[in-house]
C-alpha cells in the first residue's frame, strides 16, 4: 500500500552536468517499492510548481529502508530538487503505478536504457538478478561520462554493453537493434526491458516483434494526481484504440503487445 | 465544534468536499484518505453514454494552476450505477454524482435514472464543462437555459439539485438566480476558466483540445468575487472552490458566502488535504472563539 | 531580423510595449530601462477630470498574480498633455494614450483632445476597467455600445483607435467584432480579470475597493485563449498581453495571434523585461530561422 | 541614480528567532544610497511570491560597497530570503524613495524605533553623528534579545534607553512617550525620527505636536513597482484629502506635518 511520507534526504549530488542522485531515507515507503513503480514528488512547498512530479525507484534498500532516485534537471521541478540539501524532508508519495512484472522462472533477460531510461532498470536489474535470471544489459548515453549506473549493474552481476552517442566509450551510436546485431545474434534472449525515448522503445518493439521476444516498457506523460483519478495522463494503447490507458495507473510499465508505441 | 453543514437538503459531516474529476470514483485515493471521512465525495462527471474522453495531453501545468481538457471521459452512468456505486455505498461515503448531458432531456433521464439510487446525497449538474462541444458549456452561460435545464431535472428527482456554474460569463448572479428560478437547491462555484497554452517548440497548442479549463490557486481571485457577489444576490447556499490549497483559502471562501467548499487541484498536490484543512480551520475557529462554521459564512459582508 | 510592426497603423520599432497602469507616465521606471526603446509605452489610464483613485489597499499579491484596484487615479487629460506628454515627445517615446470615459461621449471629448497632439502614436480604449464604477467596465461588455464608442472615438480622431477589451464577457469574438464595425484599427486584450481576495484576520475584503482586477501569469492561459480565438475571428491586428513575464510567455502570444505583445505586472519583476525579452525573442528567432517576427504571428493555427 | 543590481551576499544569518541580518555586496547600489531609502528585493526566481518585498537600508558602508537588512520572517518572501546563502546573487533594485533629511546644522535629535523598525534608524542615526548631530535613541523590542542594533548604536556614540515588553532589559513596556517622560523631561530635543507600527507613531506624533517639535516618520505600504508607476501603495496625508500619496515615492519617509497618521 502506498503512503504520504517525509522522507529524509541523505545525499543529493550533482554526478554530472544535470544529472543528480538522490538518496532519501522512507520507512513507510520503502518496504513496498516494487521495480517499475514511481514515487510522486513535491518539489517544494510553494505554489511554483503547483503539481507533483514523477520519479523512478533508481534503486531500494528495504533493509536500510533508502531509496535512490536518479534524476535530469530539465525545468523547474528538478532543478528545485536539485537544490535541497541533505537532512530536509522530501514530500513523497508512492510507490505508485504498476510495475516491472518478474519472471516466474529464471530466464534470460534483455535491459534497455537510454540515458536517464536507465532510472527504473537499476533496481529491476537487483531484483531480477536476485530471482537469478541472467541479465544483458545494454546501456545508451551521450558520452561515458553519463553512465553513473554502470558500476552497480557491474556489481549486481550483469553483463553490460555500451553504446555512446560520442564514441567515447563502446559502441558508438544511437541505442538501437542494428548497431548491436552482432552481439544479439549469439544470446538467446526470452525477455526484453526498456525505457528511454519512446522512439527509441519503438524500434526495440519491433525487434522484439520480429524475434518473437515478450517485454515490458516504461512510459512517460504529464501527471496530476498519479492514482488514476485524474484521468490526465492518458494516451491511446493502439492509434485506432477508441479509449485510452492511464499511464500513472495502468502503467508506466505496459506489455510490448498491449500498445502499440509512436 | 459544529462543522455540519445543511448544503440545500444534503447533511455534510463537514464542509469540505472533493471536487468532481480530481478524485476519481472516491476510491483512487483511498490508500492516502478515507473518503468517508470527506465532507462530500463529487465524482468524475457521468455521462449518460460512455465516452472515451479527449486525446491527450491532456494537462498542462500553469503559474499556480493547471490546465485539463480531459474531454469527460467515463463509463456512463449505468456502469456508474453498477459498479462504482456500490462501493462507495458500502463504506459509506457521502457521495454527490456530477452529471452532464448533451440536451435538456439527456440531464432530466440522468436524473430520473440517479432518483432512488441508495447512498447517492444529491446531484451536480455540470452544466458548465468547457472540454464537450456538444451540450456542455453553452447549457451554463444562457440564463434561460440554466433555468430550464434546472426544472427539467428537478422534476425528475427528489435529490437536491445544485447546478455547477461556469466563470466564463459576463453576469454570473443572472446565470446563479435562473439556476435559482429553475429550482436548484444550492449552487455549486466555479468551474474552470477556458484557457489554453503553447509549446514553443511545436508550435502547437499544448492540449490534444486545443483549450482546456484552468484550475487551481490562479483562479482563487475570481472564484472569490464571484462567491462573494452570488451571495449578495441569491439566496442559495453556495458549494465554493477554485485554488483552494490550504485552510487560510478555506476560509476566505467561506468568509466570502460558501456554506461549503470544494477542492479539486489542491488534492492532487496534497491528497490529505481535505481531512488537514479541516483540521487548519478548527484550529482557526478555535482561536478566534467561533463555535460553528455557519458563524463564518459570509462574515466578509457585515 | 526585422523586429518592427505595423500595428494598425502604428509603426513600432520592436514588437513589445509596456502596458496601461504599469509603467506610470513613462518616465518612472526611467531610471532602469530607456523608454524610447520600448517598443511602445502605453501611458496610465487618462480620464477627462481628474481622479483621485480608490482608497488603499489598492493592490495585494496573490498566487502568480496581483490584484490593483487603482480606480483610475490620474490628473486629467489636460494635465497629461501639458506636463508628461512634452517629456515623452523629448525623448521620442512610442507614447500610446489611454483612455477612459464615462459616456460615449467624454470618450469622444477625449479623443478630440488628443487628434492633433504630436507625439501620441496612437489611443487604446480602456472601455474594460473592472474599478471604476460609472463607465468602465459596462461598455466593455455590451457589443453595441463597444460598436459605438469605438465609432465615436474614430469620428474625432485621425490617430489608429484600439479598444481595450476585457475578459470577464461570454463571448469575447463577439465583443472583438463590434469593435471591429465601429472602425477599431487594432484589438488590445486581455485587460485584468474581476477578482478579489480577503484578508481572514480582519474578515473583510483585503482591497479598500472590494473588487480588483487580476493580473500576472495566473491569467496567461485565459489571455492567449481569448486571442487565439479573436485570431480565427476578426481581421485585425491584436496587441497581446496578460501574464507575460519571458520571453517564451511572450513567443507564446505571438504563435497564438498576436502582432504585438504588452508587458504590465511583468514590469513590476524586472523593470527591464520589455528589452531583455526582446533579446531572447531574438536568439529564439535567430536558432530556429525566423527573419521577421511577422512569421511568427498566429503559426500555432496553422 | 537607482539601479538594477545583482548582488552578492556576504552573510546571512539568523539573529533571533524570525529576526534576520543579511550582508551584501553591491557596488552600483551602495554608493547611492541615504538613509531611509529602501532596495525593491526579489526573494526567488519563481513566480511564488511573484513581487519584489521592499527592505530598508540597515547599515551601509559605502567604501566597502556592502549593504546590510535586517528583516523579520513574516511569509513567504522573507522565509525564501532567510533560506538564501552567502556567495549565492540577490536581484536588487534601488536604493528607492525618499529617505530621511539630515539637519543642515548639528541637532539634537530623537530617534524612535519600535521592533524592526529600528531598520531604518541605525544607518540614519550613523549619517547623523557624521554630521556631529546629538542622539538619544529610544528602542523598544519586545525582549532584550531582539536590541540587534543596539551595539553597532552605542559604538557610534548614540545615548540609547530601552524600553521591552516584558521588561527583561531598560524599562518595562511599550514604546510610547508616557514611558519615557523622565527621561524625555530633561533633554531639550529638536528633531523627531521614528519607525515602528503606525499606532506607535501616532503617539510621538501628537508627543513632538505638543512639544512643537518637527520630525519625520517611515511608513508602511504594499508595494508593486517602487517606484511610483503603479500607484498601488497610495495612502491618504489626512483622512480628509482628497488626493493620495505614494509610499514609494513620496516617501517611505514624510515629514510630521505632512500627514495624520492612524
Ligand atoms: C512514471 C515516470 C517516471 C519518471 N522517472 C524519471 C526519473 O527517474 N528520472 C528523471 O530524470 N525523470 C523521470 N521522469 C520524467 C520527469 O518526471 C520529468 O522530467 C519531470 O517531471 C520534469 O519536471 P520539471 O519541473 O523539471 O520540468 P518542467 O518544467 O515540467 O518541464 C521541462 C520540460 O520537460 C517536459 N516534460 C516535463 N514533464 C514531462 C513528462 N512527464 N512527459 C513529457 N515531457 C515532460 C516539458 O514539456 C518541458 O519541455 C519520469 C516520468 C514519469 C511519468
Ligand atoms: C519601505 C519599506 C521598508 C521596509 N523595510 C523593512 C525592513 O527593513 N525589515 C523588515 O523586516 N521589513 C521591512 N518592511 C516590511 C517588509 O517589506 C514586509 O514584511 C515583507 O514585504 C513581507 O513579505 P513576505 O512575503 O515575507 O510576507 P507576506 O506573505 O507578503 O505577508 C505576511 C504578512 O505581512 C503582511 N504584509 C506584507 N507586506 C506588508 C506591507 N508592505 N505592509 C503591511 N503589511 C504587509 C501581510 O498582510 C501578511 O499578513 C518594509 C516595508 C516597506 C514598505
Ligand atoms: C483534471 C480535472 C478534471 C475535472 N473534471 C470535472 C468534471 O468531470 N466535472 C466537473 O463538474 N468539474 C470538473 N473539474 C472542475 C473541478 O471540479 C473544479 O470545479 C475546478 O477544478 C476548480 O477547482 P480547483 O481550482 O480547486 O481545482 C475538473 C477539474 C480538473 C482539474
Ligand atoms: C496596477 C495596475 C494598473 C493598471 N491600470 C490600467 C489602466 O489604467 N488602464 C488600462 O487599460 N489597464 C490597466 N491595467 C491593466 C494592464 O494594462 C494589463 O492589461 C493587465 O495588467 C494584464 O497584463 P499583465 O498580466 O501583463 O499585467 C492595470 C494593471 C495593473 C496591474
Ligand atoms: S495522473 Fe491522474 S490519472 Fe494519471
Ligand atoms: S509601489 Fe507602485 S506606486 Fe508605489
Amino acid at each position: 500500500m502506498p503512503s504520504l511520507e517525509k522522507a529524509r534526504i541523505i545525499s543529493n549530488s550533482k554526478q554530472y552536468h544535470n544529472l543528480y542522485i538522490m538518496e532519501i531515507e522512507a520507512p513507510k515507503t520503502a518496504k513496498q517499492c516494487k521495480p517499475g513503480q514511481f514515487l510522486h514528488i513535491r518539489s517544494n512547498p510553494g505554489l511554483d510548481p503547483l503539481l507533483r512530479r514523477p520519479l523512478s525507484l533508481y534503486d531500494v534498500d528495504k533493509k536500510a529502508a533508502k531509496i535512490s532516485l536518479l534524476y535530469k534537471v530539465v525545468g523547474k521541478g528538478t532543478a528545485l530538487l536539485a537544490d535541497m540539501l541533505p537532512g530536509e524532508n522530501l514530500d513523497i508519495m508512492g510507490p505508485l503505478g504498476r510495475g516491472f512484472s518478474l519472471p516466474e522462472s529464471a530466464k534470460k533477460c534483455l535491459l534497455v536504457g537510454g540515458g536517464v531510461g536507465m532510472a527504473p532498470l537499476l533496481y529491476l536489474a537487483r531484483e531480477l538478478r536476485r530471482g537469478g535470471n541472467e541479465l544483458l544489459v545494454l546501456y545508451g548515453v551521450g558520452n561515458e561520462k553519463e553512465l553513473l549506473a554502470l558500476e552497480r549493474l557491474e556489481a549486481i552481476g550483469s553483463q553490460v554493453q555500451i553504446a555512446t552517442i560520442d564514441g567515447s566509450r563502446g559502441l558508438k551510436g544511437p541505442l538501437i537493434p542494428p548497431l548491436f546485431s552482432e552481439i544479439l545474434s549469439n544470446e538467446r534472449i526470452e525477455f526484453i526491458y526498456s525505457c528511454g525515448p519512446e522512439s527509441m522503445m519503438k524500434l526495440w518493439q519491433e525487434w522484439a516483434g520480429i524475434n518473437h521476444i515478450a517485454g515490458e516498457v516504461s512510459l512517460e506523460e504529464y501527471m496530476a494526481c498519479g492514482v488514476g483519478a485524474c484521468l490526465g495522463c492518458a494516451r491511446k494503447a493502439r492509434p485506432d484504440n477508441e479509449f485510452y490507458v492511464k499511464i500513472c495507473k495502468d502503467g508506466p510499465v505496459f506489455r510490448l503487445d498491449e500498445l502499440e508505441l509512436e | 465544534m459544529d462543522l455540519t453543514v445543511n448544503l440545500g437538503g444534503i447533511k455534510l459531516k463537514n464542509p469540505v468536499a472533493v471536487a468532481s474529476g480530481t478524485f476519481g470514483y472516491g476510491l483512487e485515493y483511498a490508500d492516502f484518505i478515507e473518503p468517508e471521512k470527506i465532507g462530500a465525495v463529487i465524482v468524475k462527471g457521468t455521462t449518460l453514454h460512455p465516452r472515451p474522453g479527449n486525446p491527450g495531453p491532456r494537462i498542462y501545468e500553469t503559474p499556480a494552476g493547471m490546465l485539463n481538457a480531459i474531454g469527460l471521459e467515463n463509463p456512463g452512468i449505468e456502469v456508474f450505477l453498477r459498479e462504482y456505486l456500490p462501493r462507495l455505498r458500502e463504506r459509506q461515503v457521502t457521495v454527490i454524482s456530477n452529471i452532464a448531458g448533451n440536451s435538456i432531456e439527456e440531464y432530466a433521464l440522468m436524473a430520473s435514472l440517479l432518483q432512488g439510487q441508495e447512498g447517492i446525497a444529491g446531484i451536480e449538474l455540470n452544466i458548465s464543462c468547457p472540454n464537450v462541444k456538444q451540450g456542455g458549456i453553452q447549457f451554463g452561460t444562457d440564463p434561460e437555459t440554466v433555468r430550464q435545464v434546472v426544472a427539467a431535472v428537478k422534476k425528475e428527482t427528489s435529490l437536491p439539485v445544485i447546478p455547477k456554474l461556469s466563470p466564463n460569463v459576463t453576469d454570473i448572479a443572472a446565470i446563479a438566480l435562473a439556476a435559482a428560478e429553475g429550482g436548484a437547491d444550492a449552487l455549486s462555484m466555479i468551474n474552470t476558466l477556458g484557457g489554453m497554452a503553447i509549446d514553443i517548440n511545436r508550435r502547437k497548442p499544448v492540449l490534444g483540445n486545443v483549450f482546456g479549463g484552468l484550475s487551481g490557486p490562479a483562479i482563487k481571485p475570481v472564484a472569490l468575487k464571484m462567491i462573494y457577489q452570488v451571495y449578495r444576490e441569491v439566496d442559495l447556499p453556495i458549494l465554493g472552490g477554485g485554488g483552494i490549497v490550504n485552510h487560510i483559502d478555506a476560509l476566505e471562501f467561506f468568509m466570502a458566502g460558501a456554506a461549503a467548499v470544494s477542492i479539486g487541484t489542491g488534492n492532487f498536490v496534497n491528497p490529505c488535504l481535505a481531512l488537514e484543512l479541516l483540521e487548519g480551520m478548527e484550529k482557526y475557529m478555535q482561536e478566534q472563539g467561533f463555535s460553528s462554521i455557519q458563524e463564518l459564512v459570509g462574515i466578509a459582508h457585515t
